[in-house]
């Protein structure tokens, strides 16, 4: 147990899983020498020599499908995509090939590779590198997907991802890498596929995960200050997707806030109202409220960007509005 | 027989039996037996039989969506591809993948792919696989022209050169991409200045003279064997439509004729009878793979279709959680009992 | 006025347009002489010769890209993505650079381009050919998405869409080009944007695009034999979406069936479910239902291939117990 | 002064005006001013002016991210290039777009482009335009060497070449994409082979001798116009770390004291020097370029950040219907007034 970041929890899974089993292999651009774009491998070329930290040209395409190959060859690669919104260039790779494989062959053989990535706002990076895309890969049958918003998680969910038999879509946040937090490689928050309550609470369910949840958490303690109790859950893993966790809370507090970083239209915010209303509907005092980024490209201008997607205030506000007490300013007259 | 002889009849009978293999494929679709119409048959590049013969058996490989062919001359079971060719449990993947996406691990063939270039980077992969864990083995990546004119093939060159794995780049040059002859498609068809551009050896050989084929894919997947990649194309003719349903308008009657003329088939033929063997011998060879492939039509077309409720495996690994069948989330949703 | 199919309405359509419009050009893989793989194209190298009807490599992201360099220099150009499975190899080009350009560049130009593709289960095409994909394009802000159901929606959406100055993915269905039905090349069902009510109805409202609008309305006739009064609402556009019509209907009806081909999870019928219990809470008396694709690849074996997706059938028997009539024979007891 | 002494003075103010740029766009950085940390300076590739002024004005290009310098030789405004790094409303895209998006379809630059690779395309399909519109006009793709490693280049070079189009690929290379040296990233770095292989013109040229740059950019931009498209890779070095923050560990002192020696700029200098200009004059010059861009540095500065509420302009075209904002939807969710 030790207090570490999230950048650090990364690296330690990757270090231990590649530890525990031989056939891991990490590639991508810059994972070598230059100790990744975000530095969670570095110093892992020195400890594991260029055989198992392979540098890459900037071919994302055939990095993607390399690891694909290599994966039904007895490595269990771990590729990078340096930034997520780079997915464009490897999604016949990743739907196409690396999520059908296994069900085309009739289940002769699967594609044990992780795809770690990771993307959000928060660094003036724009338009193109600064999304939140993972409504692309949770639509996909066959992918994992898996994005961590503590510490702990992003250890075990990195080491959990290392041992399954299939391809599994890892997301970091961009800015979630200097965050800090308890790390105990003994203990998992909950198993891989459960999600976990950050914070208990009576009056609403806010129903999140990545770096909204620190987001959310904040939230809830300004909501508390108001004198409404929010519970606050990190689904951790988009697919396997914990419908009983979120049913259960909804059902105790009849009020349900979806959160996240990405675009509101088409995003798995709709995917996570839908199924609250599908498993709630009698439940709900009032309707699913979706809290999400704009329906606009990231604009590189700092207030922009950060008007762009949500923030604990805004949370706060609709969540009060939401539980039926003060309206937010903005609210219509 | 001399060793050659020898050679050269086991590459006719592997080449036979493509073409009275995707004989039958084409009955299937006839009797409406086969599980759709996109089907891409190899006959015209029997030559490829060259090619998986230099291959040693732990080898392995990746075909395009015209891959029959290359399947059957590795020792495919011809029941088992039809009955996958048919959608029917009996076959390679239990009838989810059919034509475009048959596999089998365990003659080391990684899967036929449906996007054209989609499979070269896992032959790449493979080798790299091979390479890292110090397996004397080669990985084969075999595509169409038309593949040549997609980026991922060139990244997956520059890889492979980079890191002197253990694959080669086999190019089938039938001279079309559906409609598109190849010289509609690129400016240069010298497709192994390419190559070599990219730091691989490269070779354009005959695609109809088998043992042109042979010689040349044996040094080059020795020398893949040896850390240094190559490519190959071998040039032929497609001698029928893209599919099933083309009947190639595009292309003239002369053109097509001199194509056909072009018969790997009827190349290797005549060159064993030039050696001494006798017509009757090689018809019997023929006649014998012929009634093979009967067998495994009528095999193919009494097979079982696969029950529906298997649509739901093979989604994730054995014992990992399952998709949920949609009739399951309305029952949760609508139903008094479970509501 | 005339009786034709959904291929010559599309195909009449690029004609009229490219008489109309001089700057428009066709470029795809085997659009020309070969006249498009399923036809839709057939014959308009010869009426427009090979400058403006161009046959391309099979290079889709150089296609595409090439699409986007020349909309921003004069043309229009119609990119032809043979099935939309492919749009995996032009994400990139589609999402980071057609949809963001007129963004990024602060409103300084558009990119005026259709992208037309099809989808859909039918041909045992397999799971590389036979998907659904408009989820991954309805998430982009910037991109316009398209999808006639009908021969007049072919015809009239498609020549709509070549007069707008931004990027539209306009999707067809394999399934749809023998279609019959009557077009009106001086009559659209409706505006651009503006979904439309193809069967009225009072007890249950059917949200649907593409080829199951077809089936929603066999299913709404099955209704009607059981006492079931079914509208069916087909969107035509999924951006932009019409959220009033389907509101004022789902107020009347106070029941919502949501019913697409695409994979359920992730899948635009989350979005439609999200936005009706948003705008319906409180006329709601039941939660909506999605009638969707499983979530698996498509498999080739004829029988699977048609029991991975709705059919007229599975959306009466939904509608019927959703009505509160008899439940289904699948029923849990 | 001769005429190529006029050419050679005007290019030395170019490079001068680059790097001069560029040195303010790092103090933007050190003054906390620019919009976020990712911003590739252009120093050490100042020869890519030989480039531009071998450009017509009626030609356009796009760029990769690192293209202040390109853009800068092109005409550009200070003032607005600096205002849009800075993310305020006076830059070239109000803000939206930053360093990695610089565009102006004043000056013909079609964008720049934060994928890598990501524009090459766009040239392609603007020398369609021009090639179908029969204007005498051609189009360049600026890249890096990273780019070469990119798979859609090749299917352009394939387009470009088969199509005869007007079009230009210049690679950039300063040796590095990111941390990785060129020969760690492809096993054959003469990628004129590699252009020519796809049926281009293809050149490599020291990067620092921009008077050789101009000329031979000059010739690949006539045939261009004429319809035989070519490929320029100029060889130079990046001075700096990759973005503001890389402090380049992954390469020793010598190699970068070596590289930085390596000097457009100064070789310029020395040859208009040699060829009689007075170094004094050359100072005034370089002194009256620094005050232009001192002034442009405070201008930027000075200049408002965008209202918020622009955000929701410019995804669509105008009089299209605009994104809904969040609040709106909630509003029309959960308002009484509304509901
Ligand atoms: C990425 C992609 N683009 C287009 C297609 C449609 N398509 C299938 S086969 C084919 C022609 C391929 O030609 P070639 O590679 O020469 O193979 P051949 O059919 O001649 O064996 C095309 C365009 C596809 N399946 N995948
Ligand atoms: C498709 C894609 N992959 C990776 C990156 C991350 N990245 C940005 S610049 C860069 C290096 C590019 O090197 P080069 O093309 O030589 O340009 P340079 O930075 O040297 O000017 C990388 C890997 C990106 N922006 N886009
Ligand atoms: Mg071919
Ligand atoms: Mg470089």
């Amino acid at each position: 147990m030790s207090e570490t970041t999230y950048r650090e929890a990364l690296r330690q899974a990757l270090i231990d899983a590649m530890n525990a089993d031989p056939d891991i292999v990490v590639l991508g651009e810059e994972v070598g020498l230059y100790g990744g774009a975000y530095g969670v491998t570095r110093g892992l070329i020195d400890q594991f020599g260029p055989e198992r930290i392979l540098d890459t040209p900037i071919s994302e395409a055939a990095i993607v499908g390399a690891a694909v190959g290599a994966a039904m060859s007895g490595l269990r690669p771990v590729a990078e995509l340096m930034y997520v919104d780079f997915v464009g260039i490897v999604m016949d790779q990743l739907a196409n090939q690396a999520a059908k494989i296994r069900y085309m062959f009739g289940g002769q053989i699967g594609v044990p590779m992780v795809l770690r990535s990771q993307g959000g706002t928060g660094r003036s990076a724009a338009a193109q590198h600064s999304q939140s895309l993972e409504a692309w890969m949770a639509h996909i049958p066959g992918l994992r997907v898996a994005m961590p918003a503590t510490v702990n998680d992003a250890y075990h969910l990195l080491r959990h991802a290392l041992t399954l038999p299939d391809p599994v879509v890892f997301l970091e946040h961009k800015g979630l890498y200097v965050q800090k937090g308890t790390m105990d490689p003994a203990k998992p928050d909950a198993p891989w596929g459960k999600a976990v309550v950050r914070r208990g609470g009576t009056d609403l369910t806010i129903v999140t995960y990545s770096k909204m949840v620190l987001e959310s958490l904040a939230a809830a303690e300004q909501l508390a200050a108001q004198g409404v109790s929010a519970e606050v859950i990190d689904l951790r893993t988009l697919n396997p997707l914990d419908d009983e966790t979120i049913a259960a809370s909804v059902r105790r507090t009849h009020r349900a806030m979806v959160v996240t970083e990405a675009h509101l239209t088409g995003g798995f915010s709709a995917e996570l109202s839908a199924r609250i209303q599908e498993s709630c509907f009698d439940h709900l005092e009032e309707p699913v409220a979706r809290v999400a980024g704009e329906d606009i490209p990231i604009p590189v201008s700092p207030p922009l960007e950060r008007g762009s997607v949500p923030n604990a205030q805004l949370i706060a506000e609709t969540g009060l509005w939401l539980a039926r007490r003060t309206p937010p300013a903005w609210a219509a007259q | 027989m001399t060793l050659d002889n020898k050679l050269l009849h086991a590459l006719y009978r592997d080449m036979r039996r493509i073409r009275s293999l995707e004989e039958r494929v084409s009955e299937l679709f006839v009797r409406s037996e086969s599980a759709g119409s996109m089907l891409h048959l190899s006959i015209g590049e029997e030559g490829v039989a060259g090619i998986v013969r230099a291959m040693d058996t732990q080898d392995s490989f990746t075909t395009h969506h015209r891959g029959h062919g290359i399947f059957v001359a590795r020792g495919a079971e011809p029941a088992r591809m039809l009955a996958e060719i048919a959608g029917k449990a009996d076959g390679y993947c239990r009838g989810k993948g059919g034509s475009m996406h048959i596999a089998d691990m365990g003659l080391g063939h990684l899967g036929a792919n449906a996007i054209v270039g989609g499979g070269i980077a896992h032959a790449v992969g493979a080798a790299l696989a091979y390479k890292r864990k110090k397996q004397p083995r080669v990985s084969v990546a075999f595509f169409g022209d038309g593949a040549m004119q997609q980026g991922i093939l060139y990244e997956s060159m520059n890889l492979a050169a980079l890191w002197s794995l253990p694959v080669v780049f086999v190019c089938i040059n039938n001279q079309y991409g559906m409609g598109t002859r190849i010289d509609r498609a690129t400016a240069n068809i010298a497709f192994d200045e390419r190559a070599r551009a990219f730091g691989l050896d490269g070779a354009i050989v005959d695609g109809t003279d088998v043992e042109l084929v042979h010689e040349t894919a044996e040094r080059m997947i020795g020398n893949a064997r040896n850390g240094k990649p190559g490519f190959l194309s071998i040039t032929c003719y497609r001698f029928y439509g893209h599919a099933r349903m083309d009947k190639s308008p595009y292309r003239d009657a002369e053109e097509e004729a001199a194509g056909r003329a072009r018969d790997p088939l009827g190349k290797a033929r005549a060159r064993l009878i030039e050696r001494g063997a006798k017509a009757a011998e090689l018809d019997a060879l023929d006649a014998e793979v012929a009634a093979e492939m009967d067998a495994a039509l009528e095999a193919a077309v009494k097979s079982a279709l696969p029950p529906v409720d298997t649509m739901f495996e093979d989604v994730f690994g054995p014992d990992q959680q399952k998709p949920t069948p949609l009739r399951a989330r309305l029952n949760a949703m609508l139903s008094e009992a479970t509501r």
